[in-house]
């Protein structure tokens, strides 16, 4: 029981980390139609900018106090992602409105490339540290309970948490404000969307320094946990269920998501995998997103998909 | 005028259709009969679309049956209305975008292509004298409509007129025996609506395909068809032939106007 | 033509597993820079070399090959993945050029008799999986004490994972413990139900045989579960830095296997200071020369180099020598501990020899622990029992013949190598 | 006619699609302030290109203008982007409808108000489309892709209105919808026209209506403008009559009788 | 004027119904042929044909099953390298199982094992759509990943789950120089994209597309979306197995299941958009784009720093060859975003009308 209990908490807390990457997909696509498959590769920059610049800020400003530096760090960082957003929209997207879903996926993926070269020239492709001094052994609670307690991990809980309140703010922002809904707008129709006076190229801007800055948290998070290198722009495909199934247009859909694909896929490793060999928590994870789609083909909180002659 | 209007072919028969709170139809029968025009007007979101829809199989009305030469469905599967002789044109264009116009006209017959997908893939003998025989059946529905110089052009990128003549091209290529046109002249100027005129009057001439027909235009619609039905907001107000509408007090209120 | 042996160096820093290929390309890179000039090459021959990126992607790893191969007095390949060797183990023969496969590849390959052009030197999975156990029966104090214990393995989803499973098989029916098997989906970025596994089953011992980024992932998830981590063995491609740099702390008492020591002190690596760094040639960071994959590049590229050094002495000192040479040179290593003291490399590897039927040459490696800040050397070589390894390896090369409809070399084949 | 400002001044305009596909042959057109145009033509003619043009919208088909200028209130305008357009005053009601499909139709027309800001313009703006269209007030909570043609075309030209613009291009304004609606659009743009002064300039296939609320026309064939004149000579010239009224030589003829001769249109000789 | 369909009048139907109906473009097929059968095992060498051409080949053979399902059909897959490993492990599995198996027959019972695979995961299909249906094909891409590592027996128990074949013959003829490999995709590709090019111009091509472009509308015309999807799914991870065998058979000759990964998938993916979707000709452009277009900057990208005098890093140039290669893929659809196939047409259409530019 105790076991079980734990593999749950467990993944409850990897589905909330995989939310955070999600969250970077729900946001553009919803906003602008695109499916953006660049969102591991902004992770990724956007940790290797968070990890040298706390390395770099304290040797050349000779601050020795760590959270300052490391806010300080953030901080570039975020400006860094802003910038990266403003030269998407002014090199790709710009010239990309109106076009297909496929032609704008495609394109997402060259931005990939494009990013995950750059970034590494940037900043090299070794493995790097952030240190932002998440507790990192683990604690046992309710062990009056339990014999030897259940295991909770503390960096998991404080990583749930900001992703809960991430979660929390921009689905205010897309509820009711009048920008929340010309986002909306413009993911149905660019051209429409430009004919009533949305300016596209603002709101692309907009969009993606926010995906950006979301990316900046969660390669903060998954790079505290995995340390900074090149691998985490592979998280984007363990985010990828959790995106369609929670709803591809659906900000609160990611984290439920999250917590449905984390504690299907421990579940089933843990419990099922023994039987077949083990290994089988990434397929499950798609398999159970599948399932879910079959009875709701728009993820469970995804806007319904439209088709009517 | 020496058309044979001939028996009950097609009968709608209390129909009903709720979209959750939206009553779209409600109650709705009414027939037509085998080569006649029959038009159905209303103003906008009356229901005439979804009516079509319901016959189409494309909507499930929650009550009501369609007969179709006496045989009475409750649903209908879009590919058995489809197989029993029944073809349409769309409201909002719905043409296959990326396709030239002669593929575009090609698909309304594939349901009568018998060669398997071996066949189709060697493209020997059977097959390839079907897809000529298709072809020639094709481009004389193109020589018909008029459109033989766009032939190669993917539908996408022509006007919004010839779109709806290709529309029409694709139903007709069905070789249907009931013909549903839902506006098939909206967007279109005097001139192009007697094209259009002209070839829904000489299919119904010719082959005597019967035609439901939608249209906004008065003048239209009161010049061809041989009986009309005038629905509003999801009610039948109206049924009988141009004159009697033109004159139904309901009907004048709820649509027509004063000016007609 | 000017005198040049040629060396194709397949590496790959670009992709997932980029931080542990880089120091180790630049390793075999700036080994040969040094020698040039040092000695101004092998007996004058002139070392040249070019690398290919090839991404840790076995297509692409290929495409290097066939692109590098016919380049004049090209003298080896080493893939630098497992399944890279896969593919190029078919294709070199056709081609006569050998494949060293340092410490990776197929294990039987060490069968000579059977696999004419690899070499999988200084050691194979099997010989590092009989190792640790080793290590672990010498800490339980004896064999019969694994009877009824635990041990775990964490492993690679990948033949390269894989590949360590029979052996373990063997050693677990010989010496009465449970094995249990824990495969993490490569590049291994989530581990969490692994690890509650492992929680769950409170194994003695857990064997990581991974790479990459896996494998500061499962230390980070050990200490997460509180699995202590000096239960934990890692082969030799989980025993470098950039495995436990940014664990830091919580790899503190972590062993792994060590083919060779670390560290800047050996005099090879002071003169790869010296006649590379120093005039401002060198292939990366100053700091990384030393390191443990850096290291392991420069043994490579020493055992290469001294397989042609070999070869020439054979058939002609001072001349290029061809595939088929070089492959006589690396049949014939014979690196005695003197040897290796002359080439710079004392204290650092093993002597190592090698002959035609066992082109591995030494099966024996030492633990080393972290201790949270670097690397130490804890234990003295452990020899893999050949008792177990051998059948093994011959009976797997006979039914690898058998499907290939091949028969073994002859030993006047042995000898007639010209 | 007497001419006051020109707001809109479209010289020679020529537009490629696609880099082969030359749609538009030097066009120009003037607009008026405060005045009716409309630009009529057959399918095909390129009144839509035209309009694409005007708004910037061209782009997104993969079109260009190469040739000739567009000029509003004296300046050019070709590299404004669409929303600098709107925040000039100039807003398109697209062909096709275009609706924002998972929008329900109020949101829909709140998009429109995305350049403004006051809160009671807004809810004014509103209230006067609703009066315009009550239909589209009870359907206001329905998602636009489940409403009517009709519903959809009323909320399309519902939302641009909801931008108080000073000028309106309208593409096919009566597209699809019932003919007391349509009188009802017509009547709309005449009442913004002389109460709010907004500008139309209006691509209309239904000419009657068109020639009848309009000041000046313009007759497009085959990318070019083939006849241009004040509403009402163009509504008396014969081919005119005959082509775009249905009314040649003297009355109507009933579609029923469609099969006779076909004149030629003079113009195309 | 060299390049004109006027006066080219068809006086019949078949004759406006073949593939190229269009004289020049017949000749320039039929030079490509002749060039690709009798001048280029002239000319290449042996890196040409083993690093460039037979992957080419084989590329342009998956790319055009891909295309079929993604291009044709509309259904977004990322599932390829899945189908790849199916017809690769498939096709093994009949060599090392039944004695004296023709490698013919074993590729294309290879490519009927992914036929099966493909209906298996075109199931879903018929209910999920666009982005969703094409993130849960990777479930596809993972399962087949997992299930050649774990189930033994389907790489006859190898303890590493890779293998191997040798000894390929062809009609008694061994396939060992790269020539007669050449030959042997070359051909193979040949036939299939021939029976492609028939299948997309015919009736189930026309359904394909019409289920792509407007389900709704095709099905009201009588077209199963059940059955052209499946059918769909079917050819296309049938050319796609082939193709996955060939890999294995020919290129690699020993692979483990990672040589089919998602990556592959994402390639041919790549490959499918940037040559263009619809266009079997644009399955080749994509091939060559994405095959050649890396090793060709792996090779020229050293040499242009040497001629501009900078010296980068070994590892700087592996990453500014990813950096080109992403802006060139965003470059590309920007300049045209229906493809390469598309950017041909155009520049045919403005050969046709040269020298006037409209
Ligand atoms: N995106 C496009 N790509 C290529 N050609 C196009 C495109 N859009 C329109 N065209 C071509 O431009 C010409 C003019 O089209 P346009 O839509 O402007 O006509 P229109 O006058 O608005 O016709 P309608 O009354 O039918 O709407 C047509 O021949 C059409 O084929
Ligand atoms: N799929 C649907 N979901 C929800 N409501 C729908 C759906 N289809 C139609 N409706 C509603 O049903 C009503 C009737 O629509 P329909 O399209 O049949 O109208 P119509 O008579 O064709 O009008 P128009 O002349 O404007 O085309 C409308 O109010 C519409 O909003
Ligand atoms: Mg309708
Ligand atoms: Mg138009």
């Amino acid at each position: 029981m105790a076991f079980f209990l734990e593999t749950l908490l467990g993944g409850l807390m990897a589905g909330m980390l995989y939310s955070l990457v999600a969250l970077g997909f729900v946001l553009i696509f919803k906003a602008s139609g695109v499916f953006n498959f660049a969102q591991g590769a902004m992770v990724l920059f956007a940790a290797l900018a968070m990890a040298r610049f706390s390395e770099w800020i304290p040797a050349w400003t000779g601050l020795p106090y760590k959270p300052l530096t490391d806010l300080l760090a953030f901080i570039v960082a975020a400006l860094i992602m802003f910038v990266v957003a403003w030269l998407i929209e002014r090199l790709a997207l710009r010239h990309l409105v109106n076009q297909e879903a496929t032609t704008l996926l495609m394109a997402t993926l060259g931005i990939a490339y494009f990013m995950e070269g750059l970034g590494q020239s940037i900043f090299g492709d070794s493995i790097y540290k952030i240190d932002i001094g998440m507790p990192k052994d683990p604690v046992f609670i309710l062990d009056k309970v339990f014999p030897g307690g259940l295991l909770v991990n503390k960096e998991d809980l404080i990583a749930a948490a900001i992703a809960a309140t991430l979660v929390a703010l921009l689905s205010l922002f897309f509820q009711e404000t009048a920008t929340g809904r010309a986002l909306r707008a413009v993911a149905d129709d660019h051209q429409a969307a430009q004919s009533i006076g949305i300016p596209l190229n603002r709101i692309w801007v907009i969009v993606w320094c926010v995906a950006g800055v979301v990316a900046l948290v969660a390669g903060m998070i998954w790079g505290s946990k995995l340390g900074v290198q090149f691998s985490l722009s592979t998280v984007a495909l363990r985010a990828l269920p959790v995106v369609i199934l929670g709803g591809l247009t659906s900000v609160p859909g990611a984290i439920v998501g999250g917590l449905i694909i984390g504690v299907g896929e421990k579940l089933s490793e843990v419990y099922l995998g023994p039987f077949v060999g083990g290994g089988i928590e990434i397929w499950f994870a798609y398999v159970l997103a599948l399932v879910f789609l079959l009875f709701r083909p728009q993820g469970l909180f995804g806007e319904k998909i439209i088709d009517r002659v | 005028m020496n058309k044979k209007i001939g028996d009950v072919i097609l009968d709608v028969r209390n129909i009903s259709l709720r979209f959750g709170g939206v009553k779209a139809l409600t109650d709705i029968s009414f027939n037509v009969h085998e080569h006649e025009i029959r038009a159905i007007i209303g103003p906008n979101g009356a229901g005439k679309s979804s009516m079509l829809n319901c016959i189409n199989g494309v909507y499930t009305p929650q009550q009501g049956t369609i007969s179709f030469r006496g045989k009475t469905f409750a649903h209908m599967n879009s590919r058995e209305v489809a197989e029993m002789g029944v073809a349409r044109t769309f409201q909002n264009l719905a043409l296959f975008k990326g396709m030239s116009v002669l593929d575009n006209i090609m698909t309304g017959r594939n349901l009568k292509i018998k060669s398997n997908l071996l066949w189709q893939a060697l493209r020997l003998g059977p097959a390839e004298r079907e897809e000529i025989r298709h072809r020639e059946a094709v481009e004389r529905i193109i020589d018909f409509l008029e459109i033989q110089a766009y032939r190669k052009t993917p539908v996408g990128q022509l006007p919004y007129g010839l779109q709806k003549r290709v529309d029409l091209g694709r139903a007709l290529a069905m070789e249907p025996q009931v013909l549903l046109l839902d506006e098939p002249m909206a967007g279109m100027n005097v001139e192009e609506k007697q094209d259009m005129c002209r070839f829904v009057l000489d299919v119904n001439d010719e082959f005597g395909t019967t035609v439901v027909l939608i249209e906004h235009d008065m003048s239209v619609v009161m010049d061809i068809s041989d009986r009309v039905v005038v629905l509003d907001y999801g009610k039948k107000i109206g049924d009988g032939t141009p004159d009697e509408v033109r004159h139904n007090e309901d009907v004048i209120s709820a649509y027509l106007g004063t000016s007609h | 033509q000017a005198k040049e042996q040629f060396f194709p160096l397949l590496s790959y820093r670009t992709g997932p597993y980029a931080p542990n290929g880089t120091p180790w390309a630049n390793g075999k890179q700036d080994y040969l820079k040094m020698i040039n000039a040092r000695d101004g090459g092998i007996n004058g021959v002139k070392l040249t070399y070019e690398e290919c990126e090839t991404g840790y992607a076995t297509d692409r790893g290929v495409e290097c090959y066939e692109r590098l191969k016919s380049h004049p007095g090209v003298a080896l390949f080493d893939p630098q993945s497992t399944g890279i060797t896969f593919a190029l183990t078919e294709k070199a023969p056709v081609d006569k050029i050998p494949l060293i496969t340092l410490g990776y590849g197929l294990s039987i390959s060490q069968d000579g008799m059977a696999f004419k052009w690899n070499f999988p030197l200084q050691g194979s999975y099997w010989t590092g999986a009989d190792i640790i156990i080793q290590a672990i029966a010498k800490r339980e104090g004896g064999f019969d004490k694994l009877k009824g214990k635990k041990i775990a393995l964490v492993y690679h989803d990948s033949p390269f994972g894989k590949e360590p499973i029979p052996l373990l098989q063997e050693r677990a029916r010989m010496n009465g413990f449970e094995l249990q098997l824990l495969p993490v989906t490569a590049p291994g970025v989530e581990q969490k139900a692994t690890w509650l596994q492992v929680r769950q089953s409170r194994p003695d011992y857990v064997m990581l045989w991974g790479w990459g980024v896996m494998n500061s992932t499962a230390l980070k998830e050990a200490q997460a579960t509180g699995y202590p981590r000096d239960k934990m063995y890692g082969v030799w491609w989980a025993g470098a830095e950039p495995d436990v740099k940014d664990v830091g702390e919580g790899a503190k008492g972590y062993h792994a296997l060590a083919l060779n020591t670390s560290g800047q002190q050996p005099k090879v690596m002071q003169d790869i200071l010296k006649y590379v760094y120093a005039k401002g040639q060198g292939t990366g960071p100053k700091d990384d020369v030393g390191s443990v994959l850096y290291t392991r590049g420069v043994i490579i590229q020493m055992l290469s180099n001294e397989a042609v050094r070999t070869a020439q002495a054979r058939f002609g000192k001072g001349k290029v020598m061809s595939g088929e040479q070089v492959r006589w040179g690396l049949e014939n290593l014979n690196l005695t501990q003197a040897k290796l003291d002359a080439l710079g490399f004392n204290g650092v590897m093993r002597p190592i020899s090698t002959s035609c039927a066992d082109h591995m040459g030494s099966t024996a490696a030492r633990i080393e622990t972290w201790d949270g800040k670097k690397w130490n050397i804890t234990s003295d070589y452990i020899e893999a029992d050949e008792q177990i390894i051998k059948p093994m390896v011959k009976a797997g090369a006979a039914k690898y013949l058998a499907d290939k409809k091949m028969t073994p070399r002859t030993p006047a084949d042995c000898q007639s190598e010209g | 006619m007497d001419t006051p400002n020109i707001v809109l001044n479209v010289n020679g305009i020529e537009v490629i699609y696609n880099h082969v596909i030359l749609v538009l042959k030097g066009v120009s057109l003037q607009v008026p302030q405060g005045r009716i145009v409309a630009i009529l033509g057959g399918n095909g003619a390129g009144k839509t290109t035209t309009l694409r043009a005007i708004s910037n919208l061209l782009r997104g088909e993969r079109g260009e203008v190469t040739k000739g200028s567009i000029e509003l209130r004296g300046e050019r305008i070709e590299n404004l982007s669409p929303a600098d357009l709107v925040q000039r005053g100039v807003v398109q009601v697209m062909e096709g409808r275009h609706c924002f499909a998972h929008l329900t139709i109020e949101e829909n027309l709140l998009t429109g108000t995305y350049t403004r800001r006051d809160k009671a313009e807004i809810a004014a703006n509103l209230e006067k489309v609703y009066n315009y269209f009550p239909r589209l007030k009870t359907r206001r909570t329905s998602q636009a892709a489940y409403t009517s043609g009709g519903e959809q075309q009323m909320c399309a030209i519902g939302r641009a209105l909801m931008a108080n613009p000073s000028m309106v291009l309208l593409d096919e304004p009566s597209m699809g919808l019932a003919p007391q609606i349509v009188e009802e659009v017509f009547n709309i743009v005449k009442d913004l026209n002389e109460r709010e002064k907004v500008t139309f300039l209006l691509a209309e296939q239904n000419t009657n209506m068109a020639l009848k609320y309009a000041d000046y026309g313009y007759i497009m064939e085959s990318g070019r403008v083939v006849m241009d004149g004040a509403a009402s000579d163009l509504a008396n010239n014969e081919d005119v009559k005959e082509f775009y009224l249905g009314v040649g030589g003297g009355e109507r003829r009933s579609f029923k009788d469609v099969k006779s001769y076909r004149r030629r249109k003079r113009w195309l000789a | 004027m060299l390049y004109r369909e006027n006066g080219q009048f068809k006086t019949t139907y078949r004759a406006d119904q073949q593939i190229f109906p269009i004289t020049q473009d017949r000749l320039f097929i039929g030079a490509l042929l002749l060039v690709a059968f009798a001048a280029v095992p002239w000319l290449a060498t042996d890196y040409f044909f083993n690093a460039i051409l037979i992957p080419f080949l084989i590329f342009s053979l998956a790319a055009v099953g891909v295309n079929i399902l993604v291009g044709y059909c509309g259904q977004i897959s990322l599932g390829s390298g899945a189908f790849m490993a199916v017809g690769a492990y498939g096709a093994y599995n009949f060599m090392v199982r039944v004695p004296g198996m023709p490698l013919l027959v074993a590729l294309i019972l290879g490519g009927l094992c992914a036929t099966l695979f493909g209906i298996l995961f075109g199931l879903p299909s018929l209910r999920v759509k666009g982005l969703y249906l094409a993130v849960t094909t990777l479930a596809a891409q993972f399962f087949s990943d997992w299930m050649f590592l774990r189930i033994s027996w389907l790489t006859n128990d190898s303890a590493s789950g890779s293998v191997s074949v040798s000894n390929l013959q062809v009609f008694g003829l061994p396939l060992d120089s790269s020539l007669g490999k050449y030959f042997f995709c070359l051909s193979l590709l040949v036939v299939i994209a021939l029976l492609a090019k028939n299948l997309v111009r015919g009736a189930i091509g026309r359904e394909w597309m019409a289920i792509r472009d407007m389900d709704v509308a095709a099905a009201v015309i009588g077209i199963r979306p059940v059955y052209a999807k499946l059918s769909a799914f079917a050819v296309s991870s049938f050319i796609i197995g082939v193709a996955g065998a060939l890999w294995a058979f020919v290129y690699l000759g020993t692979w483990e299941p990672a040589a089919f990964s998602v990556d592959q998938s994402f390639r041919l993916l790549f490959m499918v958009i940037i040559g263009g979707m619809g266009s079997i000709m644009g399955s080749f452009f994509g091939a060559g784009f994405i095959v050649i277009l890396p090793i060709a900057l792996s090779l020229s990208l050293p040499v242009l720093a040497r001629l501009l005098g900078v010296s980068i890093s070994t590892a700087g140039i592996s990453h500014a060859e990813l950096m080109v290669f992403g802006g060139l893929i965003v470059w590309f659809l920007i300049v045209e975003p229906h493809g390469l196939a598309r950017l041909w047409s155009i520049g045919k259409q403005k050969l046709r009308l040269w020298p006037f530019p409209h």
